[in-house]
């Protein structure tokens, strides 16, 4: 009698060889969180998969929408697989695909102040059900949220924001998928790892496990249910 | 004085031989902190520490104690290959949002429909709750792990629970030192009893009706 | 015309040589964020200092409420220093002094769920004005908080927990404040330093900056306002 | 063709030198990033990126780029002794909980009582928000650094905004080519103009009404 009905995650066996395997599972319509900012971090070969997979009227949240790379989150608009996109700067000249699908009406825009967008993942991963900010009060953006002056100060209730899967890019990953990231690459990918049913990483090294000190894990591998080694695409 | 049923290893090890294989699983303080010490650890299970400790295990002869490695009880533990640590917020994020396939929990009452009360008693000045509520809500599957009656003999697995709640509809199975209990939709399943265990011995120690092995499918 | 009037925080001349200087500014009343749990991680030192200084009807956030230690929280309640207390654990045996404190009423117990008071910490540290969590909905410990339901199950409406001060303690820490903890040892500590206007570290060891990699750091020091090194009361 | 008031050097080091001492201080992407190039290093401002580094600076002579350390506009940074990262969670965490001696923004336009306006214009289709309202609500000082006209020639500091607002009434400092001005409770006081530059010529190019450097306090 469990409340919950997600698959279980595994320690054991993360290790996908084949990168279609790595984003086995998404479909028409899902919810994909898609790690990276601007040019960093961003996990290449996933996207390159999901992009292969061809699905389509998919929900992306991302940072960016594209910054002109042979294989990041902007092939998805060029693919025609984005239904929405939850974004916070779109708006990069080089996100020409995004721009297209935008200026046409294929590509539905929720735009959302970048600290919102951590914040709505992180309560997802963390069990909450929505949580009150000042950030954006008052403004277009949150027009149609429920607001509350909390201490002489308005507020926006704003909800999680769950991924059916989060495509997320590390340094380096143990057998047990404990994360380390590098610099400005960390960024959204660990908050999206929390935030996502299944959660897949694409890494540039894989070590063994006890490899990675206890405590220099900067995600634990329990957020971690794939994990596939790939350098990028080529 | 041999009392019946197992004892506490033997009742730990019907606990750990039901953890799901190569699952996230986290053990309460009491008598479930003894499942670290009892899993095969060919299950490959993966021991939560509310304090943020993840991968631990119970330890065995030429472990150095590490006074900074302690499980939720404040006992001694050691850290596994591949083992990470996290701070509280993380540690209850990991709780809470959903990531754990089980917990082990101790409790003063489990009703035939899962409820579970065992953070305070009516008659309790001062409680405490620790991770309780934490736990019984965010992990997919709640094992209790108790003695089968109170110190003055009351049954713990009763038809409603008289004390206040921890969280309703939460347990899942309830392994006590006479018997392996299910908490069905069709009522609580007696899995399992400890081998000088009559199901009439645990009825009779048991407030709510069972379901016996026969009956269960 | 600044929205916000805590005093800055500066990334100079942090370090205190003497715990008094540590604990400066605690006045009576104040809100007071204690790191530990259990025995590990536990801000000893600064507790010490805070007896000295004889601050009264402190409003007390910790995990515990004592385990029998020279100095630790129990200190606080031994000296009659504690007005109310916000606990997860309070009832460890060896808690005497909070219990004869509680006894008699003068400390009023606010017992809430570990992962709430966690959650409530960094929802100040974050600038959250609060989050509905299903955790403790419909148990007597939520009976006077707002509830909703929320996509079928019911939710508790929590506000933040922010501190005047959060005593806390780590491992390591370098001149800018940027700190290491030590496994479980960590624990409430980084986000209590979250949640204070002033944020006090004890720390077993200080390094010059540079000396913890980038990608090390546990707690960036810009949630750190004072250092004292100091190993421990003897 | 050399164009009015400071060089875009000249004015970021008029908002550095203002920076608090030892003081936390986000920088936008745009204009406030050549900030990180002029700040005296005696003064020990410690520079946040919205992408979760802290503690950066401009690239010097030497530096070796690394790809993975780059500012909020993906501009190539270095590191300074005692830097950390974290990820856009506790970033922001950083902006919103109040930590943030100061942020230094661009703007499309700043009202006489700080309102901000640096998001979106009333014509534009499609905009990017970023970290701004995030910034403008969070950081302890806003401070903008930004042209004084829009390229069509339009004054940017504004009675009244006429753009969509990024946060009301919290800019406290504008720098721009032409002059310093300090938004106070009885208007926008000049306390610094560009060396070529008159309070008249400032006036000229300003919607709102200025408070001369010699009535101010």
């Amino acid at each position: 009698m469990t409340q919950r009905t997600e698959s279980a995650r595994v320690a054991l066996n993360k290790l996908v060889q084949d990168p279609s395997d790595a984003v086995a599972g998404i479909r028409d319509g899902s919810v994909v969180l898609v790690g990276g900012w601007g040019g960093v971090g961003v996990p290449d070969v996933l996207i390159d998969a999901v992009a292969r997979l061809g699905a389509s009227g998919l929900v992306v949240a991302t940072n960016n929408c594209g910054m002109g790379r042979p294989a990041d989150v902007g092939l998805l608009f060029r693919n025609g697989q984005v239904g929405r996109v939850i974004a916070t700067y779109p708006v990069h000249p080089a996100a020409t695909d995004f721009l297209a699908r935008f200026e046409s009406g294929e590509v539905e825009l929720e735009l959302i102040p970048q600290g919102t967008l951590a914040e709505r993942l992180r309560a997802a991963g963390a069990g909450l059900g929505g949580f009150f900010t000042p950030t954006g009060a008052g403004t277009l953006l949150t027009e149609r949220r429920e607001t509350r002056v909390i201490d002489g100060l308005e507020h926006v209730l704003e909800p999680p924001l769950r991924g059916d899967f989060a495509l997320i890019r590390a340094e380096r990953s143990d057998e047990l998928g404990n994360l380390r990231f590098r610099y400005a690459a960390r960024g959204l990918n660990p908050v999206m790892a929390m935030a996502a049913r299944t959660t897949v990483v694409q890494v540039d090294e894989l070590v063994p496990a006890g490899r990675i000190h206890p405590d220099d894990v900067h995600l634990p591998g329990i957020f971690v249910d794939r994990i596939l080694v790939s350098g990028g695409v080529p | 004085m041999s009392r019946p049923g197992w004892d506490v290893p033997q009742q730990a090890r019907q606990v750990a031989r039901r953890l799901p294989r190569g699952g996230y699983v986290n053990l309460g303080i009491g008598l479930p902190a003894a499942v670290a010490d009892q899993i095969d650890p060919d299950q490959h299970v993966v021991f939560h520490c509310e304090n943020g400790l993840i991968g631990y295990r119970g330890m065995v002869g030429g472990d150095d104690p590490d006074p900074d490695v302690i499980d939720a009880g404040s006992r001694q533990v050691a850290l596994i290959p591949g083992a990470a640590v996290v701070g509280h917020d993380l540690s209850f994020a990991i709780a809470r949002g959903g990531r754990l396939d089980a917990t082990v929990l101790g409790a003063y009452q489990v009703s035939a429909d899962g409820d579970l009360a065992n953070w305070t008693t009516p008659a309790a000045r001062l409680s405490g709750v620790g991770g309780a509520m934490d736990l019984a809500l965010g992990a997919k599957q709640v094992i209790v792990m108790m003695r089968h009656r109170a110190r003055d003999g009351a049954p713990k697995i009763v038809q409603r629970c008289s004390y206040p709640l921890t969280a309703r509809r939460c347990v899942g199975l309830v392994v006590t030192e006479l018997a392996v209990i299910e908490v069905t939709a069709d009522g609580l399943a007696v899995r399992q009893l400890a081998p000088d265990i009559t199901f009439d011995d645990l009825q009779n120690a048991t407030d709510a009706p069972l379901l016996a092995p026969s009956a269960t499918p």
